[in-house]
């Protein structure tokens, strides 16, 4: 039996202080930039982003995606939403772009740092159509110079991307390279960015090897929840050796804790696949409902958004620009078309050994939501995987509904229940 | 002889149900639900027990179901109102493949395996449109008690296109229909298959399987019957005790439990609702 | 004797007002709407003549609107209730930026520019929360008269939380609410001021600026004036019947179409198509 | 309620009344009747907005519009597959599917427009395996040189499979004959807005629309043909223009309105003398160049002469100064922002053009739709609130 645990239903281990450390000296980066110009600051999205090239440049990158869920996670996002919402933003559209015009608007403070001016606006578009259009509005609001970074979408059903696509983003790449050397003044070292990419590389290694051991029984973390923990160092600080020192110290507490049976509950009853992003406004109470099942995430897709390491990808150093291309086009969710991501829900139900799916539909991400009533038939109905569809938002509080919500997770875990108790029968 | 009670505190009403040990009906009650959810549930069960004359100790095990579950204080257990709609179904129509349930404000589907256990099932979202809340506004609306719109309905000649299923905009929407000069037969004739469009709509998504068991408050109104009917080209199993469904399902729960058997509850003792939750911003849109 | 008539069909109640050539207003009526459209209307009228002691002949004008403006054959124009809450709030209230009309179905926000006219203007329309309808429901399973829904929100010590967006889903929180234990007085000022949030937003939609002037049924009760003030932190104008502000601006319109038309009546209503 | 006024009948009418025909069928009787008549011919649905109509027609089939279902049908499946938040067409076009109507085509198109878009061209591989469907990257990068040689390359991309469905392989002369044949038809719109725009009492913008939508769902060829009567029977139209007021609507580029709304705003007082209903069918501001290499100078045509829209973001010019710029070419008085419900992209918009228009101190009103509805109660009091705003003093 596995050490029980308070009545707190996740774990709290070693990396998570770590974790806070290191985002907090990132934060403290983004305030110097902001406050006194310390360094450029380039604003990027999480998917595929190709931090390697920021950071061979000695740039910041700022991500407007994770200031607007840290913005939601501590329950500071509504004003701003309401504040965009003023300016004619609709109800309906997606909350993280209402949260940071918001924020972008009162002055770029928040609790956490305050965020730079951008230098260079780089609209890596990866997927989202959204993207293009909340970097559009931030360069008609700052006047910064903006860079489309223009990825095409993944549409081929084989694994390789068509030759053009490859060839048309790494020639890109290699016009953002002169960019940024025009606006840094300096000349790209490559040798550099072969060992940054290197750096990515393990690091993409020892994340995969992280998620790899949520196959075993019990799982040492919830690869929903607590994964969500090791994202953000995962896009803030890939390709340094502090992320990587990051994700050695993760893999060795994780590993210890699967050989050890250590789970993040004391006893794990089932084991869930879990599809889309999870409500940060209210994270805790979200992470209760399952909890109090014994449920616990052993894959989740939302973890894949800055890139999908656990099939095999890895940066290459010998080939860093067409990796970088790679990376973009090909492993990451936000790029993949959604019979793909089917593929991966099965993959992980399967190789994981999921006793079901959850998928949490958010109003504001069409990307992620559009059509997931067609995955649930898909699962549920073809493929036989208990599946069960919730909805709520990923920043927007008003859309969550905790009575609701729990009477739906209550009811699939009741009959999850009654049909284990009849099998047993 | 060992009993068990179910008590299903909805929205809009609660139903309480004593089952004997072999699983017949020995009691009912239907109350309003009204302002004190508690007392409503201690109330419905304690004119269940009376009327079966019994006393309150004779039942060895309650579960409570419902929207109010949380408040049956004197319940053993609580399980969602889903397991206990299908698990009733079962009951009384063994064959049950798919239960439609319509309430005062909610509506779902339940997709039901030979054992009455839940296969699968789907709810309405954050909106009471097209609920039982709606007929009743209706109703009103049109001057007729809500036990009349049923077979009213079922004289329309040609039925209006209603604009909206929100429980709210209802009203005026059908006062523009009269001040038209529609008749009632086709304005609720309207209403019916609106609603019910929309409820098949929503139960398909667990797939619609023969045989097909209606339950909940609305399945008294024979014009939903019909109306469903229609729109499913199949039969749906009503009898006198569907709205009673619900209870029945948590009694036979109960029931188990009393009797040994163990049943999925394990979990459902837990802090009411809202005990976790900071207050909700009020802000709406 | 002349006067011109504003007749508003509202959702809920038909209000009519009667002005004479010096645009005083000689009376005003309020009947409660049925689906019979053009009998109510006829009926609001006759009862504001009979309180300003004039006869069917003398009313040269007649504008309609609200929800049945184009249900009243004996109209001279039909113009939106928009338009006429706008125009009637500037009379009233003639340094009026902002005015907020809470009816018995919609709740709507609009900011003027110069002669109370419409600059923008904001409705909820996604979803009937929010609105009189609402309260007079509230009322009504709260088991109080609807006259006093203001006054005993004013009383209110720890006002409730109301989130639900939903109308109907609101209601069973206010059941829950009741059963644990909350005074009523607390929870009308709960809602009172959930609908001032909203009604906030709404505003802050169109630009919130001073003054403001609240209209419509629902700004007879005093709690909601109260929440209005406190959610967008100004003061408020109130009229003494401000559900009858939209039929005022109507028969205003009617006036200046009267005067510009010297008099003399064209056979259907100008407004264009 | 009509909006024609007209005392004596024309051509024009019976014409127009036909279009409203063809468009108000869910069935596509108007495209199946042509195919019967044409047999061994193929058609392919394209999803708007900017679908290279001509790489399908030069390959030997029928371009058809799959633009939703507007009004006509009751969405009783495809809501199980999209949730309440995403936008109708989307639903109503896998409806159309879902209830076995679409078919008669042999393959969709799709493309970057939004993200539920593209996840319905997911939706519509899985459910409907044996339909051939194709999405196409439309560049997004328009100050890279590159953009216009990928898109090239797309295109020749889907010519082949296109090709392959149709068993007719394209000569460089059946893609220019497609591209002139577009070209006319194109010019014929430009010279139906240049109408509106100058004469808006000769022809409602609901009857344009009906005129455009009903071109999306027959033969180019034929509609060619009813484009040139109609334009020569517009000009004989006895109709004197009314006190309204000229507005440019914008918003609707993808999923349409109900003609009904359309109407309601015209009766409420507008003449629409600019709108986006269909811009990506009407595609381009000039010809495209008859060359050697038909598809680069399609590619060229989307980067450098495509109508501006929602869905292209082209970081070269700002889409509030174009907004601007129309306003003032078509000498209007306001506009009139009409989005469909739930779409991002152009509630995104609004959000820009309204601090522009602002700025610019333009009357402006934001309307909200949803194909299906039917009943426009509301908008019409919105609409006429707005134009009394501006007539009233
Ligand atoms: N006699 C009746 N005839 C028709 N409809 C009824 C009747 N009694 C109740 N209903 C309908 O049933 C609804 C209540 O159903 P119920 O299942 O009890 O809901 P809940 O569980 O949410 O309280 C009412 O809103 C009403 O529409
Ligand atoms: N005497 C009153 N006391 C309190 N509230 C009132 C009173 N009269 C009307 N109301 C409120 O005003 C609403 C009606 O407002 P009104 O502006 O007349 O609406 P409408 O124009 O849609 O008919 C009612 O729903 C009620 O909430
Ligand atoms: S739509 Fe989704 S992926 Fe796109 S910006 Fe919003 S949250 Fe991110
Ligand atoms: S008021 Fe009507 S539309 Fe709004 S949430 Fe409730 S039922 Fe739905
Ligand atoms: S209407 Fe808008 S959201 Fe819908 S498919 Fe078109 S662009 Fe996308």
């Amino acid at each position: 039996m596995p050490q029980a645990t308070t009545a707190k239903s996740d774990y709290q281990g070693r990396i998570h202080n770590l974790q806070k450390d290191m985002i907090g000296r990132y934060y403290s980066r983004l305030t110097a930039a902001a406050e006194n110009h310390s360094e450029k600051a380039v604003y990027m999205l999480i998917s595929g982003n190709p931090v390697e090239l920021i950071e061979a440049f000695d740039l910041v990158p700022v991500y407007p995606e994770v200031n607007a869920l840290q913005l939601a996670a501590k329950k500071q996002s509504l004003p701003l939403i309401l504040a965009a919402e003023e300016m004619g933003y609709s109800t309906d559209n997606c909350a993280y772009v209402k949260a940071d015009i918001g924020m972008y608007f009162a002055g770029r403070k928040t609790p956490f740092a305050t965020i730079p001016e951008p230098d260079l606006i780089l609209c890596n578009y990866v997927g989202c159509n959204v993207y293009l259009q909340w970097f559009e509005h931030l360069r008609e609001y700052s006047n910064a110079p903006i860079y489309n970074l223009d990825v095409p979408f993944f549409r081929t059903n084989g694994t390789e991307p068509f030759e053009e696509d490859l060839r048309y983003v790494v020639k890109q790449l290699e016009e953002l390279i002169e960019i940024l050397e025009r606006m840094t003044g300096k000349k790209l070292d490559y040798q550099r960015l072969q060992r940054i990419v290197e750096l990515s590389g393990e690091t993409g290694a020892l994340w995969s090897e992280i998620k790899l051991l949520a196959q075993r029984r019990p799982t040492p973390f919830d690869a929903y929840f607590d994964s969500v923990m090791m994202m953000a160092p995962l896009y803030c600080l890939r390709g340094t050796e502090d992320g990587l020192w990051f994700f050695q110290e993760a893999y060795k507490e994780m590993k210890q804790r699967a050989d050890n049976h250590e789970g993040p509950l004391p006893e794990e009853k089932f084991r869930l696949v879990m599809e889309g992003p999870p409500p940060w406004p209210y994270l805790r109470q979200f992470r209760d409902m399952f909890s109090r099942w014994g449920a616990v995430a052993v894959a989740s897709t939302y973890s894949t958004v800055g890139g999908i390491w656990e099939f095999g990808f890895r940066h290459d150093p010998a080939r860093p620009i067409e990796s970088i291309a790679r990376h973009m086009l090909q492993w990451n969710l936000t790029n993949i078309n959604f019979l793909r991501r089917y593929r991966q829900i099965r993959d992980y139900v399967t190789d994981w050994g999921a006793d079901a799916l959850v998928i949490h539909s958010v109003k504001s991400c069409r990307l992620f939501s559009a059509g997931q009533g067609d995955m649930r038939e898909y699962f549920a109905k073809q493929l036989n995987v208990p599946t069960l569809l919730i909805e709520s938002d990923l920043e927007d509080p008003r859309y969550f509904s905790e009575a609701q919500l729990r009477n739906r997770v209550d009811a699939f875990f009741e009959a999850l229940e009654h049909q284990r108790m009849l099998a047993s029968r | 002889m060992v009993y068990g009670g179910g008590v299903d505190v909805g929205s809009t009403q609660t139903k309480a149900i004593v089952l004997s040990e072999d699983r017949r009906i020995v009691a009912r009650a239907l109350i309003n639900t009204g302002a004190n959810v508690s007392m409503a549930a201690e109330r419905a069960f304690r004119e269940a027990v009376d009327s079966a004359k019994l006393v309150p100790s004779n039942i060895a095990y309650v579960v409570g179901t419902g929207y109010g579950r949380y408040k049956v204080n004197f319940g053993s257990a609580q399980i969602t109102e889903i397991s206990c709609h299908a698990r009733g179904a079962n009951l009384l129509f063994p064959n049950t493949r798919t239960v439609i349930d319509m309430g005062g404000q909610d509506a779902k589907g339940i997709r039901v395996g030979e054992q009455g256990d839940v296969k699968d099932f789907v709810m309405n979202d954050k909106c009471a449109a097209g609920t039982g809340r709606f007929l009743s506004n209706a109703a009103e609306t049109v001057g007729l008690s809500l036990d009349k719109i049923g077979p009213v309905s079922l004289e329309a000649k040609k039925p209006v296109r209603l604009s909206t299923v929100c429980a709210v905009f209802v009203e005026s929407d059908i006062m523009s229909y009269l001040a038209e000069g529609k008749t009632v037969p086709d304005i609720l004739g309207g209403v019916h298959s609106a609603i019910a469009a929309r409820t098949v709509a929503l139960v398909r998504r667990v797939g619609i399987e023969a045989e097909i068991t209606f339950t909940g408050g609305v399945s008294r109104n024979i014009g939903m019957v019909k109306a469903l009917e229609e729109k499913l080209g199949y039969p749906v199993n009503v009898c006198d005790d569907s709205h009673f469904i619900g209870a029945i399902g948590a009694a036979v729960f109960a029931l188990e439990r009393a009797l040994g058997g163990e049943v999925p509850v394990s979990a459902g003792k837990a802090a009411p609702l809202g005990a976790s939750a900071p207050a909700r911003p009020s802000t709406g849109a | 004797m002349t006067y011109v008539a504003g007749i508003d069909i509202g959702s809920r109640s038909t209000k009519a007002v009667l002005l004479d050539e010096s645009r005083k207003v000689c009376g005003t009526a309020i009947v409660k709407t049925r689906p019979d459209f053009p009998g109510v209307a006829q009926e609001a009228m006759e009862q504001a003549l009979a309180s300003a002691g004039g006869r069917r002949d003398d009313v040269k004008y007649v504008a309609t609107t609200g929800l049945g403006r184009y249900n009243v054959p004996f109209r001279d124009i039909q113009i939106t209730d928009i338009t006429c809450a706008a125009r009637g709030a500037e009379f009233l209230f003639p340094n009026t930026a902002c005015v907020l009309d809470v009816g018995g179905q919609s709740t709507r926000a609009i900011r003027l520019r110069d002669g109370g006219k419409v600059k923008e203007f904001k409705s909820n329309d996604k979803c009937a929360a929010g609105s009189g309808g609402f309260l007079e429901r509230a009322a009504h399973y709260l088991e109080i008269p609807l006259t006093d829904l203001g006054s005993l929100s004013m009383k209110a010590e720890k006002p409730t939380t109301i989130s639900s967006v939903c109308a109907v889903l609101a209601e069973s929180e206010i059941i829950n609410h009741v059963s644990e234990g909350q005074s009523v007085k607390d929870i009308i000022r709960g809602i009172h001021n959930s609908l001032a949030s909203r009604s906030k937003a709404l505003l802050s939609r169109v630009g919130l600026e001073d003054e403001v002037t609240f209209v419509g049924g629902v700004a007879r009760q005093d709690g909601m004036v109260e929440a209005l003030k406190q959610s967008i932190n100004r003061s408020v104008n109130v009229s003494e019947q401000p559900d009858t502000v939209a039929a005022l601006g109507a028969a205003l319109l009617a006036h200046q179409r009267l005067q510009k038309l010297g008099g003399v009546k064209e056979p259907e209503s100008f407004v264009l198509g | 309620m009509t909006t024609t006024q007209v005392q004596e009948a024309s051509r024009l009418e019976p014409l127009l009344a036909s279009c409203r025909e063809i468009i108000e069928d869910p069935d596509f009787s108007t495209a199946k009747r042509w195919l019967s008549d044409h047999p061994g011919k193929k058609a392919v649905g394209c999803f708007p907005i900017y679908c290279p109509v001509e790489l399908i027609h030069a390959s030997g089939m029928l371009p058809l519009g799959i633009i939703g279902a507007g009004n006509q049908i009751e969405i009783a499946h495809a809501d199980s597959r999209f949730q309440s938040f995403v936008c109708s067409i989307v639903k109503s076009t896998l409806e159309l599917g879902l209830t076995n109507r679409l078919e008669f085509l042999d393959g969709m198109l799709f493309h970057s427009i939004c993200d539920p878009a593209r996840n319905l061209s997911s939706v519509f591989q899985r459910n409907f395996p044996g339909m051939y469907i194709e999405y196409i990257h439309f560049p997004q990068n328009f100050t890279s040189p590159l953009s216009r040689g990928y898109l090239e390359s797309e295109y020749r991309r889907v010519l082949n499979g296109l090709q392959e469905r149709s068993g007719h392989a394209a000569s460089v002369d059946d893609l220019n004959r497609s591209i002139a044949l577009y070209n006319r038809i194109r010019l014929a719109l430009r010279d139906l807005y240049q109408i509106r725009t100058e004469s808006p009492h000769l022809i409602s913008a609901a009857e344009s629309f009906a005129l455009l939508r009903a071109g999306t769902l027959m033969a180019p060829e034929d509609f060619l043909e009813i484009l040139g009567s109609v334009l020569g029977e517009i000009p004989t139209r006895p109709a004197r223009p009314k006190d309204r007021i000229r507005v440019v609507l914008e918003g609707s580029f993808c999923e349409l309105p109900p003609i009904g709304l359309i109407e309601t705003l015209e009766q409420a007082g507008c003449y629409i003398v600019e709108d986006d209903f269909l811009r990506g069918w009407r595609w381009f501001t000039e010809d495209v160049p008859i060359s050697e290499n038909p598809l680069a100078s399609l590619a060229t045509s989307y980067s450098e002469r495509a109508y501006y829209s929602g869905t292209k973001h082209d970081s070269r010019e700002s889409k509030s100064a174009h907004l601007l710029q129309l306003f003032k070419e078509k000498k209007a008085d306001a506009v009139v922002f009409q989005a469909a419900k739930f779409c991002e992209p152009a509630l995104f918009d609004y959000a820009v053009y309204r601090k522009a228009l602002e700025g610019a101190k333009i009357p402006h009103l934001l309307l909200e739709f949803e194909e299906k509805t039917w009943s426009f109660d509301r908008a019409r009091s919105e609409a006429e609130t707005f134009v009394e705003s501006l007539l009233f003093d």
